[in-house]
């Protein structure tokens, strides 16, 4: 039994559809992430389940109750704002205990409730302190120790680190996986980093225009995306993507025909597109400086050194495509070689930009 | 501290306006140490010799505790009242959605701009029926509520970021609670300031008063000077100035204490294009 | 599907609670506000001096008496010039004074709006006799002034048009202070940068002014106009009704003073009532003002 | 929005009906208010502490110490007459009503035309105890000032005259003996040339108030007539052509006079700034306070040998109670009140003369006289005295006000004639 569920559910701001036919079911206990880029309404999702945004058609279960019209108090509901939301004029202590207030909870057990929650936060000794006088990361603590402490079915966070730098994200995103872990609650987790969605979901809904791309773990998303969208939008730098012409069981590249393996020469053939779009990623590229045996020559054009790697740039039928190695071994822009792996390779049908799947030896 | 020279002509255009501001208010001050005669001798700001028969006479002859506390009475009733309804009615603009709201918005809004000429002798009437006239109460009655106050309130109400809303939303806290614990605290200093001009305003009031009032024990401060102002037997000048300055004593009082607080509200957020 | 009338059960719970939140205030209007207004319509079509038992229906009299009347020419010119004089002494000079002291004042510019918004504390009718004192010409100190220059001074409140100014400057007195703080406040919604960058390019400030300051602060400034108007023309009549009662003969008057001289001096109910209307209707032309400018940034913005 | 504006307009209509219902004027006499088995009689005045108040309550206070049976209240009305006329018109417009009313002498006709009041002579009638008070005690002209045609309105209380104050200082600057006090208006307008051209000060003010009175004493002194016998105004006539000729000359011409609001007039007048004030006797306490130099009188300068006709100022008190026994009780305090020894004290305070022949030979009004001859100028005015003409009806107030308007185009340069004539018309235009 599914602790939140979406059936095709639409949701219109004026005549504008934002979310267009979403189903989507949430096991409970789960950390889910709605990842995708700004705009592509993973925030709208997230407060329909909070009942903060209202539903246009279709149906929404919580814990298997239908909850269109639940008033949010009554969804139990602990949810994190981007902007952390804390009352400015109450404590630390007033903000965590401000919910347990309202609902009229003795104050022994808010006590409790409070120490116990700023302790796994490590907010101790902040308790009488004023939001402003509290640094980002202790912010997001209390903000998420206000969601904790309600103790309620769903922890919905909307982009929670998004306000901290680089080396708190880190840390803060250890905590998450952590306190969820400990509370287990259902977890739904709204960013548009993908990094932050790699490491802290069991589960990823790669969302873009209202819609959901793929819903599978973060394994699945990254080695066997389902559409273009996915493939391009996970890993940066993202995915090579240009012309497979493939044709009779090889792959023309920079006028060079190379074999295909039997498996993919299978699945290129009963793929039935009319044209397929072959994708490698950069870290899946080697270049070497002799040429060697079905290899294709390149020049490369440009070239980046992020000091841990290097970035090589040239071009295959005509789109630009980027090599990732370890280190610098071509010494600056020449000629190099490129022999593809076939473990490494992705095609995906140009018209409807589906993947066409991998053959059987390629799924190590 | 340096200025630079260029700013030197701009203050210089303060320092003259706000000498131009003070010297009334000076003026007032020394005249009312005057006596009769030396009041219409000099103009000087320090009186020849100072005397305070002025303020002997206010206090002998008029009950200037009862006009007093008259004064503060309806200050006080119009001013709670005032916030009471403007908050609650702002609230109501910002946090809730409902068909008609802009039209309703306007209709309140549209009573700044009734002139106090069309509601005098209506009010007045009305008041006399119920037998409010000459009693502070009625007074007080036909202002406990104030359009700017709603304006002016909805102008900070809207500063409240929407999420800290959704925070209680999600509590099911009530629209009381909401009010109680989050948006009245967040805007605690517009509220004060506004209050401490409502309550100015109504302590300064001279023209509604002036209808309304007969009876001596009913004063209020803006009145009492009436007491001693007649075009047949002549003003008694310095008199008149001692209970302007004491009309002033409060406002100056309220505004000194609160001045950082007034100044800092008005000044921070005002009106928001 | 969502049930259709849990959502509408939802929403009339919610008006019928948004009604009670607006409900004192609302009560309040009706029955000092807007009663008050109905009863001046219906009285501005009968004469009636407040005492008789009798009112008699004139229809349309009042109004014609009103507009046929040559006082009324008077007082229409002088609420111009008093309209005029208020805009220029409490708006535009506060307005340009805010943008000095916001952008081309850099050290010790706090001390001034705490000064100035002292003088608002006054009560108006000791503005009055204050200022009939000090402008007195003969033996004022204007007056001492003016001997020590040799300048002999006209008696402001026996000459049309100066008598206006003398007045006029109590309201000044009255609403400078708060007008320059609310205007110092709009300020704060131009970007300092805007003004870093014109002064770059060594833009004059009357520039900057026009081309950045008002059309950022246009709401405030929208707001702080129409009060002027609207709460000067009622300010100043504190003063006309303690110093000169609209003399010398109607020179000092303005439409809202009129209207209180029909009623309480002439006991003309019916006329006092239709020129109440008439002010109503123009300050209706403030309130779409008000509605088109102040409000539109604001109200969308939620 | 239909649902709301309905329910809106609901509300409103019905405010409206209950409103409606209630307006309209006063309603039916009900009988006299008590406290603690009192009759309560309210007495409006229009006196400030620092004039009349003081004497006023003393009398309240003597008065309800005298007796239990009646509780007198005193209310000081703001801005004089036209205030008190104000108040009166508003609570009677609600159904209520004072019973004893301090009415201005210009506002007698239109009180009269507009006002329920009980004549004195009726109250006299059924007084067993004196039932000829009013002929036993004032003078017929005195009792003329609060009469239109034959109906006694009510009983004259307080008379002011107006009369010339000058500064003996100046005076003697300008080489004019302070003793030797001009006579005419002649001597006047020669005396403020030369005080103006030694001293540059201002030679002459006539206090500008809303309203005519002083003027009125200016014009009829020179002969003319403000109202004739068929109340028709006849006042744009060449003896006030004449009259305000001279008073114009000596603002514009001569620059002597001083032409300003009355405040600031009788100000300058205190600080030594103008020669002579034409003001009200009611004044001389305050004038007599506010000068620094020693204030001289002398009576209302004449034009050449034609007789002095002055205005009275003040006011008279009308029996404005509905009850019966009210008006008994009204009756009883405004005999106690009209006793020489309170009149007396009334004159001494406020520099209005009695209304009763036999007050001046109360020794505390020699006394007076002798320590402030501006007292006895007075005084000697009071045969002099005539009513301060009151137009009839709702005309009686917008009259004050035309004249006012009147006198300040004259003095601001329009030619006496023009605004004599318009001011005329436009006055019996009122009176059709």
């Amino acid at each position: 039994m599914y602790s939140i569920e979406f059936k095709n559910v639409i949701k219109r701001f004026g005549k504008n559809e934002v979310i267009k036919g979403l189903n989507l079911s949430i096991r409970k206990g789960e950390r889910l992430i709605l990842l995708g880029s700004s705009g592509c309404g993973k925030s709208t999702i997230l407060r329909m389940i909070s009942g903060l945004e209202t539903i246009s058609s279709g149906e929404l279960y919580l814990n298997g109750k239908l909850a269109n019209d639940m008033d949010p108090g009554d969804r139990g509901i602990g949810m994190v704002f981007q902007n952390y939301a804390l009352f400015p004029h109450m404590t630390v202590e007033k903000n965590i205990a401000y919910g347990l207030r309202i609902h009229r909870i003795p104050e022994k057990e808010i006590a409790d409730r409070v120490k116990k929650a700023v302790t796994i936060l490590n907010l101790d000794g902040l308790e009488q302190r004023l939001p402003r006088e509290l640094s980002g990361g202790q912010r997001q603590r209390v903000a998420l120790a206000r969601a904790l402490v309600k103790q309620a079915d769903f922890f919905l966070l909307d982009e929670p680190l998004s306000n901290l730098d680089a080396q708190l994200r880190g840390k803060a995103r250890k905590e998450l996986v952590r306190i969820h872990e400990m509370y287990g609650q259902t977890m739904i987790y709204v960013t548009h980093d993908q990094i932050e969605a790699m490491t802290v979901g069991q589960r990823i809904a790669v969302i873009n225009d209202g819609r959901i791309q793929m819903l599978d773990t973060p394994h699945e998303v990254y080695r066997r995306p389902a559409n273009l969208f996915v493939a391009k939008f996970i890993g940066s730098p993202s995915m090579n993507v240009f012309d497979g012409q493939t044709a009779a069981g090889t792959m023309r590249l920079n006028d060079t025909a190379l074999p295909l393996t039997p498996g993919w020469a299978e699945k290129v053939g009963t793929a039935g597109a009319e044209k397929l779009l072959a994708g490698v990623r950069p870290e899946d590229i080697t270049l070497t400086a002799e040429p060697e045996e079905g290899a294709v020559p390149v020049t490369v054009q440009y070239h980046e050194d992020y000091g841990s790697r290097v970035g090589y740039y040239f071009t295959i039928n005509g789109e630009e495509v980027i090599s990732i190695m370890r280190d610098d071994v071509l010494q600056g822009c020449r000629q190099a070689y490129w022999k593809p792996n076939p473990g490494a390779l992705h095609f995906f049908d140009a018209a409807t930009e589906r993947n066409i799947g991998y053959p059987e030896e390629a799924a190590e | 501290m340096k200025i630079n020279s260029s700013e030197i002509k701009w203050h210089l255009l303060f320092i003259i306006l706000v000498l131009l501001l003070i010297y009334p208010l000076l003026f007032s001050l020394s005249t009312s140490f005057k006596t009769m005669s030396e009041a219409f001798q000099s103009s000087s700001l320090i009186p020849a010799d100072p005397t305070f028969s002025a303020y002997d006479r206010v206090f002998t002859t008029i009950n200037f505790v009862q006009i007093l506390s008259n004064t503060f009475i309806i200050a006080a009733l119009v001013t709670i009242f005032k916030l009471v309804t403007s908050v609650f009615a702002a609230y109501a603009f910002v946090f809730f959605h409902f068909k008609g709201k802009t039209a309703l918005y306007f209709l309140l809004i549209s009573t700044i701009f009734i002139p106090f000429t069309v509601t005098m002798i209506p009010n007045y009437i009305t008041l006399s029926k119920v037998g409010f006239v000459d009693s502070i109460y009625g007074v007080a009655l036909p202002q406990l509520a104030d359009a700017t106050g709603i304006f002016l309130l909805r102008q900070y109400m809207k500063g409240i970021p929407m999420s800290l809303m959704e925070v209680a939303e999600l509590e099911r806290a009530s629209h009381l609670t909401r009010l109680r614990t989050i948006v009245v605290p967040l805007i605690r200093p517009a509220i004060l300031s506004i209050g401490i001009i409502f309550f100015i305003n109504s302590w300064n009031e001279y023209v509604w008063p002036a209808i309304m009032i007969k009876s001596e024990v009913n004063y209020t401060l803006s009145l009492a000077l009436q007491m001693f102002v007649s075009s047949e037997g002549g003003t008694d000048v310095p008199v008149a100035m001692a209970v302007a300055t004491l009309t002033m004593l409060l406002p100056l009082g309220l505004y000194a204490v609160c001045q950082k607080f007034i100044i800092g509200t008005f000044a921070q957020s005002g009106i928001k294009g | 599907m969502k049930s259709a009338d849990d959502q509408s059960a939802y929403r009339r719970r919610e008006r019928r609670l948004a009604f009670l939140f607006v409900l004192p205030s609302l009560a309040v209007f009706i029955l000092f506000m807007f009663y008050p207004l109905l009863y001046t319509l219906y009285l501005s079509f009968f004469k009636w001096n407040m005492v008789s038992p009798k009112m008699k229906f004139v229809a349309l009299d009042n109004y014609v008496n009103l507009l046929t009347d040559p006082v009324t020419v008077t007082i229409a010119e002088n609420t111009l010039l008093y309209i005029v004089i208020l805009v220029l002494f409490n708006f535009l000079l506060p307005y340009v004074l805010a943008f000095v002291n916001t952008f081309l004042m850099k050290k010790g510019k706090y001390i001034y709006k705490t000064l100035l918004f002292s003088s608002s504390l006054i009560a108006l009718v000791v503005g009055a006799i204050l200022f009939q004192w000090i402008f007195n010409p003969v033996s004022g100190p204007v007056g001492a002034i003016a001997d020590a220059v040799g300048v002999a001074l006209p008696a402001w409140s026996k000459t049309p048009g100066l008598v206006i100014l003398v007045i006029s400057l109590v309201a000044v007195y009255k609403a400078f202070g708060y007008n320059f703080l609310i205007l110092l406040s709009g300020m704060n919604s131009v970007p300092e940068e805007l003004i870093e960058a014109a002064k770059l390019e060594k833009a004059p400030n009357s520039n900057i002014f026009t081309k950045i300051v008002v059309p950022l602060t246009s709401s405030t400034a929208v707001y702080i106009l129409i009060m002027t108007i609207v709460q000067g023309l009622q300010y100043v009549f504190t003063p006309i009704k303690v110093l000169t009662q609209g003399g010398p003969n109607d020179a000092s008057s303005n439409i809202i003073y009129q209207g209180y001289d029909y009623a309480f001096t002439f006991y003309e109910t019916g006329m006092s009532a239709a020129l109440a209307i008439i002010t109503m209707l123009i300050f209706l032309v403030l309130l779409y003002l008000e509605f088109r400018f102040v409000e539109k940034g604001v109200y969308y913005e939620n | 929005m239909k649902h709301l504006m309905k329910w809106l307009c609901l509300l409103l209509a019905s405010v409206m009906t209950f409103a409606l219902a209630g307006c309209g004027g006063g309603s039916a006499p009900k009988e006299a208010t008590k406290e603690n088995g009192k009759t309560v009689v309210t007495f409006w005045h229009v006196y400030t502490k620092n004039f009349g108040a003081p004497v006023i309550k003393q009398m309240v206070d003597d008065f309800n110490k005298s007796q239990d049976k009646i509780l007198v209240k005193e209310v000081y009305n703001p801005d004089m007459y036209p205030g008190l006329m104000k108040n009166l018109q508003a609570d009677v417009a609600s159904g209520k009503a004072p019973s004893i009313a301090m009415i201005g002498y210009n506002y007698l006709d239109y009180f009269n035309e507009n006002f329920q009041y009980v004549s004195p002579e009726e109250l006299a009638k059924k007084d067993t105890k004196d039932p000829d008070y009013l002929s036993k005690t004032f003078l017929p002209n005195v009792l003329g000032l609060a009469k239109t045609g034959d109906t006694q309105v009510g009983l004259p209380f307080s008379i002011s005259a107006p009369l010339l104050f000058y500064n003996p200082d100046l005076f003697t600057a300008a080489g004019l003996d302070p003793q030797a006090a001009p006579k005419t208006w002649q001597e006047v307008q020669d005396y403020a040339k030369k005080i103006h051209d030694a001293t540059g000060e201002y030679g002459f003010y006539m206090q500008e108030y809303q309203d005519n009175w002083a003027t009125q004493g200016l014009l009829t002194s020179n002969g003319a007539v403000i109202l004739d016998e068929n109340k028709k105004a006849a006042f744009a006539s060449k003896e006030s052509e004449e009259a305000y000729q001279l008073y114009a000359d000596m603002v514009l011409k001569d620059q002597s006079a001083l032409h300003i609001a009355a405040d600031e007039g009788i100000a300058s007048f205190y600080s030594g700034k103008v020669g002579m004030l034409l003001g009200t006797s009611a004044k001389i306490g305050t004038i007599t306070q506010s000068s620094s130099f020693n204030v001289m009188a002398c009576p209302f300068p004449a034009f050449g040998d034609k007789k002095v006709e002055i205005p009275a100022g003040g006011n008279f008190l009308a029996v404005t109670a509905q009850s019966e026994e009210e008006q008994q009780a009204a009756w009883e305090f405004i005999k106690f009140i009209m006793q020489p020894k309170y009149l007396a004290a009334w004159t001494i305070n406020t520099g209005y003369l009695p209304p009763r022949q036999d007050v001046v030979n109360e020794p505390s009004v020699q006394e007076a006289i002798a320590k402030t001859p501006a007292l006895k100028v007075a005084f000697d005015e009071l045969p002099s005295l005539t009513p301060w003409v009151a137009f009839p009806g709702d005309v009686g107030v917008k009259a004050e006000k035309m004249f006012a308007d009147m006198r300040d185009r004259i003095l601001s340069g329009e030619a006496p004639a023009t605004a004599l004539k318009e001011t005329q018309d436009e006055l019996n235009q009122l009176l059709k």
